[in-house]
């Protein structure tokens, strides 16, 4: 099958869904002839016209309410936000609005729309342009959450946003932007809310999210030199969260790394780590839950301090190892 | 003298002249339900600001939508509301809008073009523009109004919305209803111009200055502003003066505004003027007006009723309506 | 010693360090004549003038941004922002300026700002009105979240607040305004990071915040009269949080359960029940950490269902029981 | 051609033309090493724009403040940055302005008086709200300017302090260097009217456009501005025309925009037309101008130098500054 690039496949779920059905658009700053600031949507314009590829003044709190208004009333808006710190200014739209009005209204119309935005910090924009806020819309409820690490799964699950009927946040990380993998050419849908084992193992189960993915992989086969075999597990949906894989893989391996770029204090990982622990799996538990998360500070512009905000490899390796010897660990250290 | 205009029938005029009172009885019960504690939660009335939300509403067709307010129970009762329906919501009843699940700030009638009510000062503004924006892409002809006050005129919602309705000509008509206040800020300690209308000049759409408490000089207006918007010419912004003569939400002593100036206003009473208008023109006699007043009391009446008679939301209804299928 | 309200408690609170620091004043809206939407303010107008108490116009996004310009060119601002709902308006200045300049800036310039705000359910204000949403600002690296349950707490710890060189949210909750309790005339500062133990207990902890504090303090009562001592912590901070005084207490009780009344998919109760369990005291547990939070909703309207969405006593007293008896409840269940 | 201000001395005007290159050798510099990978992260180019940030600061005092944004190398050197610090900060090194935690979109000096750049968009307007009201509280007489780009224009964030700003007669001026487009987005596509200073209507507060590349247009306009906020008599509005010369940031093919627009705008370099006008009025020679060219790229270059000297922040500083003690 060929590669190609994660941004591709995002573009090509966009332009296959935008050729398949009449109702969904795009909307956005600089995604015309710009093509998006990070490229994205670029040529789309020029396939789908002005009307459908709305090109925005820079008014966030403006295009995220528009998009609102024209899902609630029978469209199938797609938003880019060109930095996903940018959301703070689309936070009541998407918040006060979009998550609430169909319960609000006592379950009468939903506001199909997807915020698509780029996350995440490795490319030195620095504190402002390099946050990884998804801890906040996976508490809001009325919202669904996607964070695809991979090209193949960012088109499946992009496909399943924009057919979702409720408002979605999808996290495109830009680090994987460059990335590539095999990905179908015919359009695919992936079901929100479907974990998916990026690699078996029975010593160790690492749950990781968008680029922690990859990393865990790398983790992965680096301790299966030293004969650890660790399961890597990418819930892909943050919101509805696929609770049922993550228990029987930590039944099965009995040991429990959450890995995420958020900043570790009030990150999602600490959702994880307690519901597993609240479920029947916490009786299979060799070794406390671990949690691997950002730097408590914000993203430093410096690209060594930059880099040393986020779980590494490394972090990832000493926990499941830790993990893996704790009752030796414990008597060293306890 | 406020003017009838030529081309409305008596029926018509009627119509106008209940749904007045019934905005104005609808509220006024509310009003002593939470004196009385028989409902919970807050409540934002419009009485005295009838005309506006009836004069607009006027001149749209079934198809065309509203956006509304905190301050929405006219609006709502402008737009054709099941009357029924919007007081068994504020009693928190099965049979409300919302299943009991929004109250008073958060009554929406889809079917009738109502996108819903706002608790979120200014969060209509970019509601209206989206659905606008299906009208254009869906070429379905329909004209928004978003109301909303003087207050949330200086949310940064509002310059971005009017902003982007003006490039995009979006068929929006923006709708202030300039109540004077806030909750207690004074329009005029807010903001250092004299008419909110002005605004329009910073995004190159027309803007028009009506008085509020004539129902006439709304529907003139609106009427102009809806019909250059569904021509495709784009928004527009409409100012009603006009003022509240509750407090601002349940519990407010008024301290930010004089007995004095309040008298005025009520001196401008919308039904009242609406009503001499219409028996000075002789179009109507004493006895149909208030015959016209008493079915609006009386329908009030039956929706106090009918919520409740009507019965709680079971438990189980908690956990559902938060996703759509 | 003289009994006073919550509300109260605030006010005279910001009176004493008004009256103190030239530097404190309030901005918000309805803050002037009105007195604040709760009255928190009332009175204050008239003692010290509308240069100090600022009325605003209806635009969170100025006042808040005002108030970091002026926190970091040497005023002390008290924000009130009218409910925490709108807290989305505000967040671009509080998350991307006020906590990031410091860092930013590489350890240059401050934002001592207070932004105080009325959060949760409980009066049928609903969705929009309603929500507790401090999971969110404690999740940023350059904030201090503050969140006391009762009137000598709140007037000591917004003292440390206004004090501090940092950008604090102080959340006062609506259905505790009325509640009284012994609080010192004097003006007296609660160090922000120092949890409290509200009653002490051998069997089980709760920790509990804001208004769960209250049923917290029922809930052991009536454990008592069955024998089970609950002892109740208050972190009365999130950040920064002590996590001694919970870790000693678990090591003491050997189980936790935590509770608040935000929702609880990715609430901080996660992130202290996970701290928690990576933390020495997870040895010492003798039953699976237990968490109660909010339904998954937004508020809904009708007293009912609204005291629903929120963990009652009658919760509390269960998941405590199930800790006790968790090896028998585990053969009935497991 | 150009006017001279009569009351400028040689000595203050080589000074400011000497900035103009400042700001167009640093901003050079930085670009080459972008294309080159020398630096990373992003970057923003105030290359053609050196007027309106030097004309700006030309008029305030050492204790006036700025805020500037994303596009803010220029206004951090007219506010009298260290060069040096500035440079290191885009290296990322100890030496720089923020430690190397900040880089380009942060670079703040707070003991001049720049409040810092920003990379929110819009984000600049309530800080210099904020520093205004300081200035009015404690009676300190400064004066703040906030620069922003016209694309900013149309946030939320410029309508609501604005409006702050003009009721409140806060000390502040606000300076649009409307440079033609957001980064992308023509700004005759994005604002329905001509100029954006036309914007200061809705606030009640003067408004005024000037030729951005002229920087004594700018310094007569802003010194006005100044001079109105430093009397107490509130806040301004001015639009300076300008246009960068570079791509949005540091990648950018420039499709929504013709050669022969970019043509347009270079004949206008407002450096060239400073120098112009001064030798026309023979105030100083070609040789001066000359040398004054060249000090300024022997100072860019020192700073580069500087800057590689300059060693890599300690790993263990990247949890220390978050709080303040
Ligand atoms: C974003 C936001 N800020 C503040 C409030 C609190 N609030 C509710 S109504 C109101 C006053 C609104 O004034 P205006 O827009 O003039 O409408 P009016 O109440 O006069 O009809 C305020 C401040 C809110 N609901 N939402
Ligand atoms: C809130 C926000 N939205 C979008 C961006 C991305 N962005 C950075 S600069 C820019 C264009 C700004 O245009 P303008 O204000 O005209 O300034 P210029 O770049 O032309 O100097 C955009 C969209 C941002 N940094 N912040
Ligand atoms: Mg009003
Ligand atoms: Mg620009």
């Amino acid at each position: 099958m060929r590669e190609i690039t994660y941004l591709e496949a995002v573009r090509e779920a966009l332009s296959q869904e935008m050729r398949e059905n009449e109702d969904v658009f795009m909307l956005g700053e600089d995604i015309g002839v710009y093509g998006g600031a990070f490229g994205v949507s670029r040529g789309m314009l020029e396939e789908f016209g002005s009307e459908r590829i709305r090109n925005t003044p820079i008014s966030e709190a403006a295009i995220s309410g528009t998009a609102v208004g024209a899902a609630l009333t029978g469209m199938r808006p797609v938003l880019e936000l060109q930095f996903s710190d940018f959301i703070t200014i689309a936070m009541d739209n998407l918040v006060n609005q979009a998550a609430k009005i169909r319960y609000m209204y006592g379950g009468k119309g939903s506001v199909p729309m997807v915020l698509r935005t780029p996350s995440g910090s490795g490319t030195g924009a620095a504190a402002q342009h390099s946050q990884s806020l998804e801890a906040w819309v996976a508490h809001v409820p009325g919202l669904k959450v996607v964070q695809p690490s991979c090209g193949s799964d960012a088109k499946g699950l992009l496909k399943a946003a924009i057919d979702d009927n409720n408002p979605v946040v999808f996290y495109e990380h830009k680090t994987l932007y460059k990335t590539s993998d095999h990905v179908p050419e015919e359009a695919y849908s992936i079901p929100l809310g479907k974990a998916d084992i990026k690699r078996e193992g029975t010593d160790a189960t690492i749950v990781a999210t968008a680029a922690m993915v990859p990393k865990a992989l790398e983790a992965a086969s680096k301790l299966a030199e030293e004969g650890i075999e660790t399961e890597v597990v990418d819930p892909r949906t943050l919101v509805p969260l696929d609770k049922e894989t993550i228990v029987e893989s930590v039944k099965k391996t009995g040991r429990l790394l959450v890995a995420h770029e958020a900043v570790k204090r009030g990150g999602f990982g600490g959702e994880i780590a307690s519901t597993i622990a609240e479920s029947e799996a916490f009786d299979f538990l060799d070794a406390p839950i671990m949690r691997l998360g950002g730097a408590e500070v914000p993203i430093p512009y410096n690209p060594n301090l930059e880099k040393a905000t986020v779980p590494s490899v490394e972090d990832m390796i000493d926990s499941v190892k830790q993990m893996v010897h704790y009752d030796t660990w414990r008597e060293n250290h306890g | 003298m406020i003017q009838i205009p030529e081309h409305l029938s008596k029926e018509r005029l009627l119509d106008l002249y209940e749904q007045m009172w019934l905005i104005r009885y609808f509220d006024e019960k509310v009003d002593e339900f939470f004196a009385k504690g028989m409902i919970h939660g807050t409540t934002h009335l419009a009485v005295g600001q009838e005309a506006s939300a009836v004069g607009s509403c006027a001149v749209l067709k079934e198809e065309d939508k509203i956006t509304s307010t905190h301050r929405g129970h006219g609006h709502c009762i402008a737009k054709g509301a099941d009357i029924n329906k919007m007081m068994a919501e504020l009693f928190g009843r099965e049979t409300g809008y919302c299943k009991g699940k929004g109250g008073s700030m958060h009554i929406a009638d889809l079917d009738k073009g109502n996108l819903g009510a706002n608790g979120i000062v200014g969060g209509g503004f970019a509601i209206a523009n989206g659905a606008g924006l299906t009208s254009r892409m869906k070429d379905l002809g329909y004209v928004v109004l978003c109301f909303f006050g003087d207050g949330a005129s200086n949310e940064g919602s509002f310059h971005e919305a009017l902003n982007l309705a003006s490039i995009w000509d979006l068929p929006v008509v923006f709708i202030c209803e300039n109540n004077q206040y806030g909750m207690s800020g004074p329009v005029k300690d807010m903001i250092n111009i004299e008419h909110i209308a002005s605004r329009s000049g910073s995004y190159g759409i027309p803007g028009k200055v009506v008085d509020g408490n004539d129902v006439f000089d709304v529907m003139n207006a609106v009427g102009e502003a809806v019909e250059h918007a569904r021509e495709g010419n784009g928004p527009s912004l409409v100012e009603c003066k006009t003022y509240r003569w509750k407090g601002h939400s349940k519990s407010d002593a008024k301290k930010y505004r004089t007995r004095e100036e309040e008298k005025e206003w009520r001196d401008k009473d919308p039904i009242k003027r609406m009503k001499e208008a219409m028996l000075e023109k002789e179009i109507v006699t004493e006895e149909e007006v208030e015959e016209i007043k008493q079915q609006a009391k009386r329908k009030i009446e039956e929706s106090v009723e009918f919520s409740k008679e009507s019965p709680e939301p079971d438990l189980s209804t908690l956990l559902t309506d938060v996703y759509a299928d």
